[in-house]
């Protein structure tokens, strides 16, 4: 924990502790076994990370121990459970900067929390005409619900572009962000050009024209320092699961005055005050947006992934990405023709690298890879707008985390070589 | 290397994908469907000139993988010149091959195309085996429904 | 599976075969535990369902050797948890009757399931004036997203009210459901009456009238055989915790010609087709109410816990709770002015038994039996309106399972005579 | 019988539940508050008539546990008798007392709500302790509002 907060704060100034990778994979049980022959090479944890024994024995621990349902209950189960579960709250509410408990509410995912956001802040507040702003660089989460709301609402959806190097064009943002926007969400991490946005500028000039600011932070919040306040954001939105946490968990931080003057979105048990068949009130913050048995075992075991992660420090971890970036763009380059997308600077980015070969398809390129034991992942990366803008169909994307090394960069880059051979192109 | 990658990608698919046929556009088409994969991105532009009953000729634009590459040259390489019966067959054995039907059977020149039953050990490359085929069947309904709808012939040249 | 299919055709001619009660609390790790110095007696099932090993081991499995994201992989953990996480979607289907797999829809929980219709279904075909119907004693999971769907689009929010015996009074359901109705929806099986429903009898009469039938199901699932075209119903939910799954896993069925002509829910990844700026298609069915990242681990595991309850044979572990229910109305007898809700005859009832004393507050009840191991519950277990009408402010409410016992009934039965000497009343 | 059950129900909190204070019904009230614990279902009606600044009379009506209806007498015996501002210090001492603020302090002939605190032992019933005082502090909030606001006094009277 003091890591952490040592990072939040002087992190500019103290140089990075280095990770001991050797070490933390041996916390990760399935990094231990061989695909197709070859030890795993896991580079795809932009899609879903990997999970460290603590984990896993937290969500164990409660099956076998603890395991009721919450808040309801008077006996012991019940009140370990809800303690366990309320503890979560408290960590992930001091992890994103120290906000009050009562504002961090617990989804099914990154993509539940902005559909809640469409449509309990969207369409209480967006009217006929007005705008809401995204960006060329976003992940379908990050589209679809606003074009729905759009919709819905008869407003219209504009888009910040991108530039040729993967980065926002700001240029005309005065002109994109108008009095009439009345959302502007974009990611803080591109999951496809690794691009981490400026997103506190952008806020601001949001913030100037009166919109709120929602960010994505499914690909930041598992490699970054997330301080929200800091970002200018009114909500943020992120999943568990891509940073070290079950599947089934994600979040969604917003201010409580807007959280407040929010209608609930999933009704049910828990989140109301009184049910009577004419008339229903809510229950407080942050149960109002929390509708039925929430799933509780996977709270309570992303406490320990959240632990894990203040251990190594999240300023540590961005580093050991920054330099396994930097490695892996040096050892890439042998490759010829090799082109990779988004930010060539790594200072700018994350360690999410799309890359395409001039002749061989994503597709193959991952089957190949596969076989070889070293799993990326090929395709549009649930972002079909920028893959045009790019002009490209697919790409392929090695993405790697706290417990990648720079060995499993030289495997990689062994193969790809390999694979030209194979394919004879 | 692996021998079920040796089984996916066979010599023969390897050859498709390194030089596909039916790369030539058409003057003119009315046979017009398109394809796209929406969990890969892989897309597909075909189009076929029919006359009376024979398909001429073909012309297939894949952006994909190497299997739905393959798959979309072996495609013009077998219908071309066959009858639309012939192709709808064709095109339903391949659907059937690749679902893992074993009684589906090929004209025996098409034995190319059986070196797609490799690809059936990799799940998520089916559907690009698929593409090419699934688009020619839609491509096959849709001619079909033009022909036989009395109030107005549609003529897909007209979409070009 | 054999056994499963054989009781769903069978099951009413055959006897059962009785549960090995010491067999299956062998499976289930968290029993074998003292509570505040007594062996733990959990009596609280109804509200979430303990976990065989089997269940804990198949998550386990899952993050030690299996672990990815699904469906956009194209390597070899992506494949296997696709895989796995496709199976457990045929179990499902064919757990409730044989139904096509498209038709099952993974959401997290019961609550998702009943909100997604409300918004997806019900926002579609509800018009201002038009009627839906619930009844008295459904759980607020299956009232407030009605009762809100009502507010938006104007229509009006009917009850099928309840015998003094808590049955439902089907005595004037003519004119309850009438040609305006578009929606009945009712629970299989009461939270707090254990009462089971005629659903078939009444899903004839909304049908004839042109409404759709959905059923909560979250009681019933994890305690009988349910064959969801035999109850006539046109979209089925329930929740895997409740069925010795993990928790933050939901089951949506619906008929596919329902569920074709209904927009997304939730949207993001995975359910789309393709996204332009301009113009998003939806992905085929179930993928197009499947948005973003689901509980994957959870999904998977939830398999096991079917194949479990598949062994024991849900109609054996109907009969089991009807043995206890008997058993345990007998013992309660014991204590003077004790009231039972809900039908006395167990055969028209699961093994959920709510009661009050004539002084002893259920809290204090729940208090007391929790100091000496035993786990029940006391409120209003998420049906306000329910206990409205039964004239009670909270109820204790001791459930059982599988792994339950009559000799947990005399635990619980001689603790609360305890308890009355200990209060004093 | 564990020591953390008696704890919570010591003898002075079951005799106040075993024979509530304050359960008279009031003619005249101009304090009247509900209260509900939506996570149990407790439910509270408490009417105070106040004359000046002093609480003259109270009625507590509380459907609950042992612990509510115990709080709930615990304040009638208490207010009674006293002025708004000590009410209103003695209600917000409880609710520190319960959150677990060890530095609160209670007039010594109050030491029976000292009893209160073992009740915090058990997290979820701390609410039951709670609504009593909770729901006094907003008849006081109300009270106070409808005297200071001089558009229109509000007599509570009326609303019986
Ligand atoms: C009858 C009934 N319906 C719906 C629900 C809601 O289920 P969940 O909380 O798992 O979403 C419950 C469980 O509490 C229930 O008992
Ligand atoms: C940038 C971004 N936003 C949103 C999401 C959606 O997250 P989830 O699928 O966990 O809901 C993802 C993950 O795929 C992502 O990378």
């Amino acid at each position: 924990m003091s890591s952490k907060t040592k990072n939040n704060i002087v992190s500019t100034i103290e140089p990075p502790v280095e990770l001991d990778v050797a070490a933390i994979r041996a916390d990760f049980p399935i990094l231990d076994q061989k695909i197709n022959g070859h030890t795993l090479v896991y580079l795809d944890s932009a899609a879903s990370s990997q999970k460290p024994r603590e984990v896993i024995n937290a969500l164990l621990e409660h099956y076998r121990h603890n395991h009721s349902n919450i808040h309801r209950g008077l006996h012991t189960l019940a009140e370990r459970s809800t303690e366990g579960y309320e503890k979560t709250r408290s960590h992930v509410a001091q992890f994103i900067g120290g906000v009050p408990t009562e504002e961090v509410i617990f989804t099914s995912g990154a993509t539940e929390s902005l559909n809640l956001l469409a449509y309990a802040w969207g369409d209480l507040n967006v009217h006929e005409g007005d705008e809401i702003v995204i960006t060329e660089m976003e992940h379908h989460a990050n589209i679809v619900p606003w074009f729905q709301l759009a919709q819905r609402r008869k407003a219209i959806l504009k888009t910040i572009p991108i530039t040729v190097c993967g980065h926002l064009d700001l240029s005309n943002l005065d002109t994109i962000i108008t009095p009439r926007t009345k959302i502007v969400a974009l990611c803080h991490m591109s999951n496809v050009l690794g691009t981490i946005n400026p997103v506190a500028e952008i806020a601001e000039a949001a913030h100037k024209k009166g919109a709120i600011v929602v960010v994505d932070a499914a690909q930041s919040a598992p490699h970054t320092t997330i301080d929200v306040r800091a970002l200018g954001a009114d909500f943020v939105a992120f999943s568990s699961h891509k940073m070290l946490g079950p599947t089934g968990v994600g979040v969604l931080w917003g201010r409580s005055e807007l959280l407040e003057e929010m209608p609930p979105f999933n009704t049910g048990g828990e989140m109301i005050r009184e049910v009577r068949f004419d008339k229903i009130t809510w229950n407080e913050l942050p149960h109002k947006f929390e509708a039925g048995t929430p799933n509780i075992a996977g709270v309570i075991a992303f406490d320990a992934a959240l632990s894990y992660l203040d251990k190594l420090g999240m300023y540590n971890i961005h580093h050991h990405e920054m330099e396994i970036t930097r490695y892996a763009f040096e050892r890439l380059s042998e490759l010829d023709g090799l082109e990779i997308q988004g930010p060539q600077v790594v200072e700018d980015r994350g360690g999410t690298i799309s890359f395409t070969d001039p002749v061989i398809h994503p597709h193959d390129i991952s089957t190949f890879l596969d076989s070889h034991g070293i799993a990326i992942r090929a395709g549009h990366h649930c972002a079909q707008p920028l893959m045009r803008v790019m002009g490209k169909v697919a790409t392929a994307r090695a993405s790697c985390y706290v417990y990648n090394d720079k060995s499993e960069i030289d495997a990689l880059v062994d193969c790809l070589k390999d694979m030209r051979k194979y394919f004879g192109v | 290397m692996t021998s079920s990658l040796d089984d996916m990608y066979r010599e023969v698919i390897l050859d498709h994908y390194r030089s596909p046929r039916g790369r030539k556009p058409l003057d003119k088409a009315n046979i017009l469907s398109d394809g796209i994969n929406p969990s890969c991105g892989d897309e597909i532009t075909l189009s076929a000139q029919v006359n009376g009953d024979i398909v001429e000729d073909i012309h297939v634009d894949c952006k994909g993988c190497a299997i739905s590459v393959a798959s979309g040259s072996m495609l013009a390489e077998a219908v071309k010149g066959r009858s639309l019966d012939e192709v709808r067959q064709i095109a339903q054995a391949v659907r059937k091959i690749l679902k893992g039907e074993e009684d589906a059977k090929l004209p025996e020149e098409l034995e190319d195309i059986e070196s797609l039953r490799g690809v059936r050990q990799f799940p998520v490359r089916v559907k690009c085996a698929l593409l090419a085929w699934v688009t020619l069947l839609e491509g096959l309904d849709k001619l079909e429904k033009s022909q036989t709808d009395n109030s107005d012939t549609i003529s897909t040249e007209e979409k070009d």
